[in-house]
């Protein structure tokens, strides 16, 4: 490494040019001409406190009139270096910082740092294990496309099934706390299995939540999907193309609203899935409507699984044995899970010692947002909110 | 836009809900209560005596990502260890149970001490044990095999 | 696919390259000067799934993976190249919009540049900030940072 | 009773109207949405936080009266003043009963229309005097949005007026009274159906409700117009809305309930406020319920909606109950 002190943009520069302005790529600051009228376009900044950026997101848009002419995406305001601080915790402590990136599906972080911890270090993972990760990772789905649903709803300015979401949320939550000790901030899947088996009595409030999650469901389908005014909000608005999905990155719900069949469940099954009968949803048309209705019939499908996995859950160890201070062989691993927004993957390096050497977190929220410069333009601020929500970002995530 | 009869579902569906009623809970006057497993405050577990089971092993302390256990130690009169302080900064702790995890003398636990909010900084930082003597290591392994 | 295959791709379209088969699964190693030019016929090719690029600090260098996917035939393929301290690898936006942010990323911490990159800000720092993902950068432990106990 | 006097008491009548309407529809509004949404709603201060609102207001009247440097402080100082008064206004010519009426009009819905109509002047106001981009794009909206509704509101209006042949609210009440068949009350919203249901919507999006609640779009304006406001200047604001809300109902319960006047029976003088005032609040709890039930309009989806829908099919049916009016009358 060089001596100088790298300080400022001019780090990330080419010799000699000076950092750009914060300004949409597109910007024109030109007279509209729509209406002959010199009217001067409007530079609006769109959080990071604005309620409907679901985080600490900061849209910068140029707008003419109402319309978005041009939209950047400026993120990193919940940056916690957490690829960093992973190179100073030892394997069973990662789930304590893994669980704060993805802060509303804290179990996909976890198991996909245990899989690829595991097929570095080669351990063996009891049956039943994999089946408690896929159960508490199934609910957690469930727990995070409420609290997406129902945001996007409020986005949409309905505010009731927001809240009637929670009640099925909270009682997600109740289950997930009986079982890990924690509502969000888990720290339960641990290289080698879980840390503890799933406590006595646990089935029946999940049998409880089984037996009205549909029919709850169905009702804020109807007061969504159902709503003439909804449709009309969502219908056409944020059209994500297939090849421009592909092109950046996108994976999950996002991905497959444009019609591309690609679910790690099934391309790769991991854990108990390759175990389980379920159906990947698709979308037609890949706009804000179609990425509503594969989310929620995701849900349909999760509360599928989670009856199967509470049906056919194996008798035996919860976790195999692995020493306290694990240190897994030097080598380079990647194992990704379908986290509820998409492609959620590990990448470790290990270099023999008893912490990563390098963790990177492919982060789907990161490459899914990646797209929003190209989305946003050409539709209304209430589109561009729709659309924006309907992507389903954490930036906690996005920002790790 | 109003072709449809979704709406009117709606509306329905709100007054249904409305007549479900609330799904608050009053929470001063009514609480809920945890799951066995919830992970709140750290406290000390004492024997049935009150004497402490802590040895000043400082495992606790080396595993907290937080650093949030700090014990001051020094050399009892009778041989072994005496606690000066067990100090627990609960305002940096994520409660991630990792300490009671390591544990290997079953000497912490999470209790279920959630209301933790407080007008003084100072209450934050906790004195779990104060000038006590450090249990013997060996005796409680002999006890508390696989505990 | 194995990594010969990846490699026989890449010497079709000029570019030399150092196939392995590794636990990671097919790791291709190249000059990063030809980053670009590999990406454009590796999409060509099928991989049409661009999942991630990042920089490790392997102590003498900058390591970048390239890590993209054919996602009919779901085949892995890491490109891996390396650049010193500060150097550089071209922008490979135009094969895979998706690296855009990726880019801004990896350059701000681990001080490397991309050039030909359409919008070289900050992405996730500030200004001032260390490329703090390389080893020579340590993480103030907690102790440090902690106010003194009384 | 001098005519001071007379004024006076009419006048200190009106403000206590206002002013109590305003704190129990805030508390109503709390408690209704939270019900609707599985909640509780206020419940701390006072028994079943029946105080919550007028702690609310004690609130608001003692807070610092904060003025952003760049804004333009004639316009910004005004513009509240401008909402709020033409609202107040509105109650004159409201009848609670044949006698309780603070200026008897023969014009009265006209007039309560035509006061209304200064409100959009206050919100552009109020959303250009605070020099920021979310109030002058809320502000544009919520013009917009009135100028559009008030067309379909008028003409909704003009069905029971054509009726009653009158546009005095005490005999377009009048007209109201007795039943058809024995046991139908005559009530205008039976034969007037259409220009009820128009009535109802545009009315819910003059005062600025869900689905219609553009200005303050919360989710894309955050607070619209009134974002750079605080104290009793947002109070004006907010009151104004809630008291559009009372309006609102109270006209329609003269056009197409019946005022007044209890079905069947003849109403005594003294029930008569009371009777109204149910009425109106009833209406009030339809208008919350649709807010706690449907989603938001766009603001092109709107002013189409208004354009092409609402005021298409109103014209037509004014001409086509005028026709019917007049073969019936003859």
């Amino acid at each position: 490494m060089s001596d100088e002190p790298v300080t400022g943009v001019q780090s990330i520069l080419p010799e000699g040019t000076q950092p750009t302005p914060m300004l949409p790529k597109g910007l024109k600051r030109v007279p509209s001409g729509v209406d002959q009228l010199a009217t001067e376009h409007l530079i609006l900044n769109v959080g990071p406190q604005h309620p409907s950026t679901h985080g600490v997101l900061h849209m910068l848009v140029e707008l003419d009139g109402e319309e978005v002419i041009a939209a950047e995406a400026d993120i990193g305001f919940l940056h916690r270096g957490i690829e960093k601080l992973a190179e100073s915790r030892r394997y069973h402590q990662m789930g304590t910082i893994l669980d704060r990136a993805d802060y509303v599906s804290g179990f996909h972080t976890e198991t996909a740092f245990a899989l690829a911890t595991e097929k570095l270090a080669e351990i063996e993972v009891p049956r039943k294990a994999s089946w408690i990760r896929s159960l508490v990772m199934e609910l957690n789905r469930c727990a995070s496309h409420y609290v997406w649903l129902g945001p996007v709803g409020m986005d949409a300015g309905a505010m009731a099934p927001f809240l009637y979401l929670m009640r099925e949320r909270e009682m997600i939550l109740d289950v997930l706390e009986a079982i890990s000790g924690s509502r969000m901030m888990f720290n339960y899947v641990r290289p080698g299995g879980v840390v503890r088996d799933l406590p006595a009595g646990i089935d029946a409030p999940l049998r409880a939540w089984l037996a009205i999650a549909d029919k709850y469901l169905g009702e804020t389908e109807d007061l969504l999907g159902g709503n003439e005014i909804f449709r009309a909000r969502m219908k056409g608005v944020g059209v994500i193309a297939p090849e421009t999905a592909l092109a950046f990155g996108m994976s999950g719900a996002c991905l497959r609203s444009s019609g591309i069949d690609f679910d790690l469940r099934k391309a790769r099954p991991y854990c108990a899935y390759g175990e389980i009968d379920f159906d990947v949803p698709l979308g037609t048309v890949g706009d804000a409507f179609d990425r509503y209705k594969v989310r929620v019939e995701e849900i349909h499908q999760s509360v599928r699984i989670v009856r199967q996995l509470l049906d056919g859950m194996p008798e035996g160890e919860h976790t195999s044995k692995v020493a306290k201070a694990l240190r897994p062989p030097a080598g380079e691993v990647y194992a990704a899970v379908e986290s509820p927004r998409g492609e959620l993957g590990i990448h470790l390096i290990s270099d023999g010692g008893p912490t990563p050497y390098r963790l990177r977190l492919r982060s789907p929220a990161y490459y899914n947002l990646g797209v929003a410069d190209e989305l946003l333009a050409g539709g209304l601020i209430a589109d561009m909110i729709v659309s924006l929500g309907s992507l389903d970002i954490v930036l906690g995530e996005i920002d790790r | 836009m109003i072709e449809g009869t979704g709406w009117l579902k709606g509306f329905v569906i709100t007054f249904r809900n409305m007549l479900r009623g609330p799904i608050t809970v009053r929470y001063p006057e009514h609480k809920l209560t945890l799951p066995e497993r919830s992970r709140w405050a750290v406290q000390q577990r004492l024997n049935d005596d009150g004497s402490p089971r802590c040895t000043a092993c400082l495992i606790c302390v080396k595993e907290c990502p937080d650093d949030v256990l700090y014990i001051e130690t020094s050399a009892a009169e009778g041989g072994g260890k005496h606690i000066d302080r067990y100090v627990y900064e609960i305002g940096a702790c994520m409660m991630c149970g990792l300490c009671v995890e390591a544990c290997p003398f079953s000497a912490i636990e999470m209790s279920h001490e959630y209301e933790l909010a407080t007008r003084h900084g100072g209450d934050l930082v906790r004195v779990l044990l104060q000038d006590v003597d450090a249990a013997s290591p060996r005796r409680e392994r002999k006890g508390e095999a696989d505990a | 696919m194995p990594a010969q295959r990846v490699a026989d791709i890449l010497a079709a379209a000029g570019v030399p390259s150092a196939p392995s088969d590794e636990l990671l699964g097919a790791v291709v190693r190249l000059e990063a000067s030809r980053v670009a030019d590999a990406l454009a016929a590796l999409l060509a090719e099928g991989f049409d799934f661009f999942l991630d690029l990042f920089g490790t600090d392997t102590g003498e260098a900058i390591e970048l993976t390239y890590h993209v996917r054919a996602l009919a035939a779901l085949d892995d393929v890491f490109l891996k190249v390396v650049v010193p301290y500060d150097g550089e690898a071209p922008s490979v936006w135009r094969s895979y919009p998706a690296v855009l942010h990726a880019e801004r990323e990896a350059a701000e911490l681990l001080g490397v540049s991309f050039p030909g990159h359409p919008n070289p800000k900050r992405l996730l720092t500030t200004e001032g900030c260390d490329p703090f993902l390389r080893k020579s950068v340590a993480v103030r432990s907690a102790e440090e940072v902690r106010l003194p106990r009384e | 009773m001098s005519l001071f006097l007379a004024i006076l008491l009419r006048f200190v009548g009106l403000v206590a109207l206002l002013l109590v309407n305003g704190v129990v529809l805030i508390y109503m509004l709390r408690k209704v949405l939270a019900r609707l949404h599985l909640r509780i709603g206020p419940n701390r201060t006072g028994p079943w936080g029946l105080l919550q609102t007028t702690a609310d207001v004690a609130k608001l009247l003692t807070k610092e009266d904060l003025r952003a440097t760049p804004t333009d402080r004639l316009l910004f100082n005004t513009a509240p003043y401008l909402v709020f008064v033409p609202a107040f206004m509105a109650y004159i010519p409201i009848a609670l009963s044949p006698v309780l009426v603070a200026a008897h009009l023969d014009t009265g819905p006209l007039f309560v229309f035509a006061v209304l109509s200064m409100v959009p002047l206050g919100v552009v106001m109020a959303g250009w005097a605070s020099n920021s981009k979310w109030s002058l794009i809320g502000g544009m909206r919520a013009a917009g949005l009135q100028i559009a509704y008030e067309v379909p509101l008028l003409l909704s209006a003009l069905g029971p007026v054509m009726i009653a042949g009158s546009l005095d609210p005490l005999r377009i009440v009048a007209a109201q009274s007795g039943t058809w068949l024995g046991f139908i009350p005559r009530w205008f919203v039976l034969p007037q159906i259409v220009a009820f249901f128009i009535y109802a919507i545009a009315s819910q999006a003059e005062t600025q409700q869900t689905p219609f609640d553009m200005s303050e779009a919360e989710s894309e304006l955050i607070c619209g117009f009134s974002n750079e406001y605080g104290g009793m200047r947002f109070g004006f604001l907010y009151l104004a809305e809630f008291s559009n809300m009372f309006i609102a109902s109270a006209v329609g319960t003269l056009l197409f309930f019946g005022g007044w006047q209890l079905p069947w029976v003849a109403t005594p003088l003294w029930l008569a406020p009371i009777v109204f005032i149910v009425k109106v609040y009833i209406g009030i709890y339809f208008m919350m319920w649709a807010r706690g039930s449907l989603p938001r309009f766009r603001m092109d989806q709107l002013l189409g909606f208004a354009w092409k829908v609402l005021i298409p099919v109103s014209l037509v049916w004014v001409v086509l109950s005028g026709v019917v009016i007049r073969l019936v009358s003859r």
